[in-house]
């Protein structure tokens, strides 16, 4: 069980560009994430979405603003090696799949680097008996880790590139795009074993997507986003049953098809 | 405003020629002077001079290579502003002059030769797409796939052993007129020729051109035809053809279209080819009794002219670079994609 | 298998594995070569720099190609010139892969990054790009010029002009593979930016500089052919390819075709040998890889 | 020739294969494929990546890349007409009359160097001679018709020069332009965000009822088959699973198949749930076995 953390944005904005050319990609925005969210954000392309998740990993910076995770700011957690280690030991990214393993490291070489060295295990047995415990949880086949990344197939790798994720036992994991890619029938297992998970491990989850019905499935709460801006946010079902925001009404509409559909069962 | 914005990529393109030449320069001055091997050393040696201070020092003022470097850099930047790059130290004549009296013929032969490739080029490239003969295509194929590998001049002995030792229909290669003292006005002999109204040397030089021209041809159309086919074969298989033969167009349209769009990619390699070229030319000129650059740069060589050498270095590089600039503005004009900032603006 | 990837098979044709028999095959132009240059002395009947008989004799059982115009043995001459020709290229080919992989790894590394490292790869690469632009022959006739006609010069000149290739492309392929999402997944991962730089950076980016190396070698032996050919390259009696056909064309125009022509010959087809193996390589590679060595594995031959 | 012509037919097709040449040997892609559609009648080909869906349709728009390809059927009727779909030996293949077909991405669809009244001319200038002036009225009106404002302006341009919705309207025109029997629009959406995905969609469905076009929509994502077409075709592995009205997709007489891949679509309620349904475990549930 993951301890308690919380993370809080205030006033977080990110430019592209400078001077007349600039494109705001972020407004300023004020968020706050603890282990019990599992939160979705939506949004079409370029709204933003993908940039904020980055910014909280540090992989870009804001432009103004800051990010406080349990009590210090990403920027202050990057800066020594040892508490960059710490933080991405806590916090962990899953981005869309194409080319996030290197093709000439098996899948098993690339998800024990983690362990390496966010938890500090430099022991083959031990790192064999964590591979093989967080591949049964994921539901995959141990004896894939001895392939290369181009030798499965691309639902498989997702669920690879989760484990590579997984497998240092984080606070808080953010999800960007993590099924777009996949088929519809994939997907239904990707959501499942990510939705369990977050659950069993009472993990924070951030699931960032395009895609609506992936989030409102993996989500308790729901933040829309359009060109950079939080349009509306709240629990899932009230922005599903009751969009206030002309834009999340148009979202939604996009999507339902009571009308259309007999569903069996 | 609006007319800098439409303008601003031949422009700032045009304006940067000047410093890259600069620079260039710059580079070539430590370049040459960074290499071991001292050229006042092995000039006094090939002349069987002995080696004393004061010899050296006479022959280092000769050669511009007294005084510290930087007071050395500091002159060489100052001849430069004036164009002067010193004088030759076998005829006396600035090294100015010695080259640009004969870039020009060089230039001419260079033209040609692309011209040819590439309207060969053009031709099988026609071939490869409105015949689906698998022969026909596979031997194009095969040609392309000689591209960079075949030296010019081999070709060129070849073509001098078949077509005048053995069957005897063109001249034998000495020289550009087979008597009588070349017209000069503007430096290119086949310009010159016309414009003098000398008609008999006209006829002359373009029948000692075809046996260069053809070598050229068949050495440097492989080439430019790998980069074509390339692009056909790229552009048949791309959407937008797919889209235009769906909506249904017009199929001689559709050709252009495929045409025009793979030509771009013969275009960029222009640029770069040039040297190639250049270099090719040196040899053709050697073997066919041109005169030209190569010829300069082998006397050069010969008599250890170093003024000479580094002048004719940065000239030749200097013409490359203005060379690779008009194949830009030309791409850039075919495709207004190619324009810098025009894509961002797209996106 | 999918369509798509059925399609894609289909529309390279590439996925045709070829034999043992047929990589090997591929193989054997560039060994022939290598096997003349290597055993010349042996092959060769007559010292290849004397005279060793009459000028100009027709090519005969005596002398197979006959003799040049101060009576040298035009085939021994021919068959050292092999040798020179191969030891250039090869010398040059690895010295330029090598040196244009450490250096195109470094700019590439060090560009985009602040303080006197970034500045030396900028200025690195602005160099580079200024050198592209220079003739290969031209570069050689002043470097000539400058230093004189030896083996170390002609060296020096030729690898100046071809190292920039392996750079360039070195450079670009690590700048694509640094903004690879693998990278990012390392740096998520915890690996330390030196290592992730040295353990997937310097491997990715390593393919097209190797794949580039048989082209230098052809190219080398072109440029020392021409640079001979013009009078730039090795001093005389030196039995030189482009240097014996420039010499021999003389001979051509009075009907003795046999000094200028064989040499010619023998330029054509090694040039050839190197560009028919370089092609045939990419297909073979992993046949042989497969057979010789079945410890590391190879991505091409494991695509499914 | 054995089925009647019915006169209002757009589109007819008969145990139609296709399979890919590699090394030498035959690789079915897509097997024994029957269908009919009626003018402006809409039909989506649903599958997932590798089920055949895109080569299907780029046989029946006679787009397939030659000397890769083999093509069979018993019979093929475009607008009535027998029509020819095999494989021709041309490098550049010629246009099957009467189908038209559309892209994912509008920007690679379009000559990326010609204006877009160039491309609205070689289009609308084959065949008999016209005037200049006539087809540039004729681009136009199309132009107006897929509502862009100022058309004439729009003529001028090339495609880089214009936003990306407006490139997605002038593909449509220009597909639209020579008026076909048939239009294929493959992944019509799924490159464009969900708002302008309904825009787009609906536009076609405007412009082809109007003029009695039949629509084939290749797609992924049944909910686009759901919301839009009138039938819908199951392809799985190049076999048709089904070929049925769209409404009636999840009814029991349906394949397994076709019925998990309903079930597993994620609908926007599903957040009561724990667990979303996936394909295998479904189609284990109905006891049919797996994929």
């Amino acid at each position: 069980m993951a301890e308690s953390f919380e993370l809080v944005l205030s006033g977080v904005r990110k430019d592209y560009g400078r001077g007349s050319t600039a494109l705001t990609a972020v407004q300023p925005l004020d968020l706050r994430v603890t282990e019990e969210s599992e939160l979705g954000i939506i949004g079409e392309s370029g709204s933003g979405k993908s940039t904020l998740s980055r910014m909280i990993v540090g992989l870009e910076h804001p432009t103004s603003g800051e990010i406080v995770f349990d009590g210090r700011s990403v920027k202050e957690w990057l800066s020594t090696r040892r508490s960059r280690l710490e933080f991405r030991q806590q916090v962990q990214y899953v981005a869309q799949d194409t080319t996030s393993f290197d093709p000439r490291k098996t899948l098993g070489e690339a998800v024990a680097v983690p362990l390496r060295f966010l938890r500090g295990i430099t022991d083959r047995d031990e790192i064999r008996d964590r591979l093989d415990a967080i591949a049964e949880e994921l539901a995959l086949d141990p004896a894939m880790y001895e392939r290369l990344p181009h030798q499965v197939s691309g639902g498989q790798r997702q669920r690879f590139a989760l484990a590579r994720s997984l497998v240092v036992e984080p606070r808080l994991l953010l999800c960007d795009e993590v099924v777009s890619a996949l088929d519809v029938s994939v997907q239904g297992t990707v959501l499942n074993l990510i939705k369990g998970f977050v659950q069993r491990h009472r993990m924070g989850l951030m699931f960032v997507a395009h895609g609506l019905p992936a989030v409102t499935f993996i989500s308790r709460e729901l933040l829309v986003m359009k060109r950079g801006e939080v349009v509306e946010s709240g629990p899932v079902r009230d922005l599903v049953e009751s969009p206030q925001h002309p834009y999340t009404r148009e979202l939604m509409n996009a999507y339902d098809l009571d009308d259309g559909r007999k569903e069996l069962s | 405003m609006n007319w800098w914005r439409g303008n601003r990529w031949w422009l700032v393109r045009i304006l940067r020629l000047p410093l890259d030449v600069f620079v260039f320069a710059t580079i070539a001055f430590f370049l040459i002077r960074l290499l071991p091997g001292d050229p006042v050393v092995v000039s006094l040696a090939s002349r069987n001079e002995p080696v004393t201070p004061e010899s050296v020092a006479a022959l280092e003022a000769q050669m511009g290579l007294d005084g510290s470097i930087w007071s050395q850099l500091l002159r060489f930047w100052g001849g430069m502003f004036q164009g002067d790059f010193g004088a030759s130290l076998v005829s006396g004549a600035p090294v100015t002059q010695e080259v640009f009296s004969r870039l020009p013929s060089t230039v001419e032969l260079i033209l040609l030769g692309l011209g040819a490739a590439f309207v060969a080029t053009i031709v099988l490239g026609f071939l490869y797409t409105r015949f689906s003969n698998r022969a026909l295509r596979k031997s194009i194929q095969v040609y392309s796939s000689f591209a960079t590998t075949v030296p010019v001049f081999v070709i060129a002995v070849f073509a001098l052993l078949l077509l005048y030792v053995k069957l005897g229909w063109l001249p034998a290669p000495l020289g550009r007129v087979s008597s009588g003292v070349l017209p000069v006005v503007t430096g290119f002999p086949l310009l010159d020729e016309a414009i003098t109204g000398n008609w008999r040397m006209l006829g002359e030089t373009l029948v000692r051109y075809i046996m260069p021209v053809l070598a050229m041809m068949l050495a440097y159309t492989p080439n430019l035809l790998t980069q074509y086919l390339g692009g056909l074969d790229r552009e048949i298989a791309q959407t937008t053809t797919r889209f235009q033969v769906a909506s249904g167009a017009k199929r001689g349209w559709i050709f252009f279209s495929v045409f025009r769009r793979s030509l771009s990619s013969v275009v960029v390699v222009f640029g770069l080819f040039f040297g190639s070229l250049i270099g090719g030319a040196v040899t053709i000129e050697n073997l066919f009794g041109f005169g030209g650059i190569g010829q300069l740069g082998v006397r050069s060589v010969e008599s250890i002219d170093f003024p000479t050498l580094q002048g004719f270095l940065i000239i030749v590089v200097a013409f490359c670079l203005i060379a690779m600039l008009v194949v830009d503005l030309v791409n850039m004009w075919l495709d207004p994609r190619r324009r810098p900032g025009v894509a961002a603006e797209g996106n | 298998m999918t369509n798509t990837q059925v399609l894609r098979a289909a529309a390279s044709r590439k996925r045709r594995k070829p034999g043992l028999v047929r990589a090997v095959l591929a193989l054997v132009p560039v060994l022939v070569l290598v096997t003349v240059a290597v055993f010349a002395p042996a092959i060769a009947p007559f010292d290849p720099e004397r005279s060793v008989d009459a000028a100009r004799l027709a090519p005969s059982v005596s002398h197979w190609f006959g003799t040049d115009a101060v009576g040298m043995d035009v085939f021994s001459r021919t068959v050292y010139g092999t040798r020179i020709a191969v030891r250039f290229a090869i010398v040059v080919a690895l010295i330029a892969t090598i040196g244009g992989i450490l250096i195109g790894v470094f700019i590439g590394l060090s560009e985009s990054s602040r303080g006197p490292l970034g500045l030396l790869g900028r200025l690195l690469n602005q160099i580079s790009n200024y050198i592209i632009a220079v003739p290969d022959i031209i570069l050689g006739i002043v470097i000539v010029g400058i230093m004189g006609a030896s083996d170390l010069t002609l060296t020096i000149a030729i690898t100046l002009c071809l190292i920039q290739a392996p750079i360039k492309l070195t450079r670009v392929e690590v700048l694509r593979v640094r903004g690879e999402s693998y990278l990012e997944a390392a740096e998520m991962a915890g690996e330390p930016a030196l290592r992730s730089a040295l353990v997937h950076v310097v491997p990715n980016s390593l393919g097209p500089a190797m794949r580039n190396l048989p082209l230098i070698f052809g190219n080398c032996v072109i440029i020392l052919a021409s640079l001979g050919f013009i009078g730039v390259g090795l001093p005389m009696p030196t039995p030189e390819w482009g240097y014996m056909i420039s010499s021999g064309v003389s001979a051509l125009m009075l009907g003795q075709w046999w000094p200028a022509v064989f040499p010619a010959i023998f330029v054509l087809l090694s040039v050839l040998a190197v560009a028919f193996t370089a092609r045939a390589l990419p297909k073979t590679w992993p046949v042989l890889a497969d057979r010789f060595s079945k410890i590391i594995p190879n991505r091409r031959n494991s695509l499914a | 020739m054995s089925t009647a012509t019915r006169p209002d037919e757009a589109i007819a097709v008969r145990d139609f294969s296709i399979s890919y040449r590699v090394d030498g040997e035959l690789v079915p892609a897509v097997s024994d494929v029957t269908f009919s559609l009626s003018r402006s009648e809409r039909l989506a080909v649903v599958g997932e990546s590798g089920s055949g869906k895109t080569t299907l349709a780029t046989a029946i728009a006679g787009l397939l890349p030659h000397g890769v390809a083999h093509v069979e059927y018993a019979d093929a009727r475009i607008a009535g007409r027998d029509v020819d779909l095999r494989v021709g030996h041309r490098v550049i293949p010629i246009s099957q009359l009467g189908v038209s077909m559309i892209f994912q991405d509008a920007m690679t669809s379009l000559d990326p160097v010609a204006s877009i009244g160039h491309q609205f001319r070689t289009v609308l200038a084959s065949g008999e001679r016209r005037s200049r002036r006539d087809v540039r009225g004729e681009a136009a009106h199309w132009i107006d018709r897929v509502g862009i404002p100022r058309p004439e302006r729009v003529l001028g341009l090339r495609p880089y020069e214009l936003s990306g919705g407006m490139r997605q309207r002038v593909m449509i025109a220009l597909a639209m332009c020579s008026k076909p029997a048939v239009l294929i629009a493959d992944e019509p959406t799924s490159a464009l965000d969900v708002a302008v995905s309904q825009r787009i969609m609906s536009l076609i469905l405007e412009l082809t009822a109007e003029l009695g076009t039949a629509v084939i929509a290749i797609t992924h994502d049944i909910d686009l088959a759901q919301r839009y077409l009138d039938r819908t075709l199951v392809l799985h592995q190049g076999i048709v699973q089904d070929f049925c009205a769209t409404d009636g997709l999840s009814a029991p007489e349906r394949s397994a198949y076709t019925r998990a891949l309903v079930k597993c679509v994620p609908r926007l309620r599903d957040f009561d749930r724990t667990s979303l349904p996936t394909l295998a475990a479904t189609m284990r549930g109905t006891g049919m076995g797996g994929a």
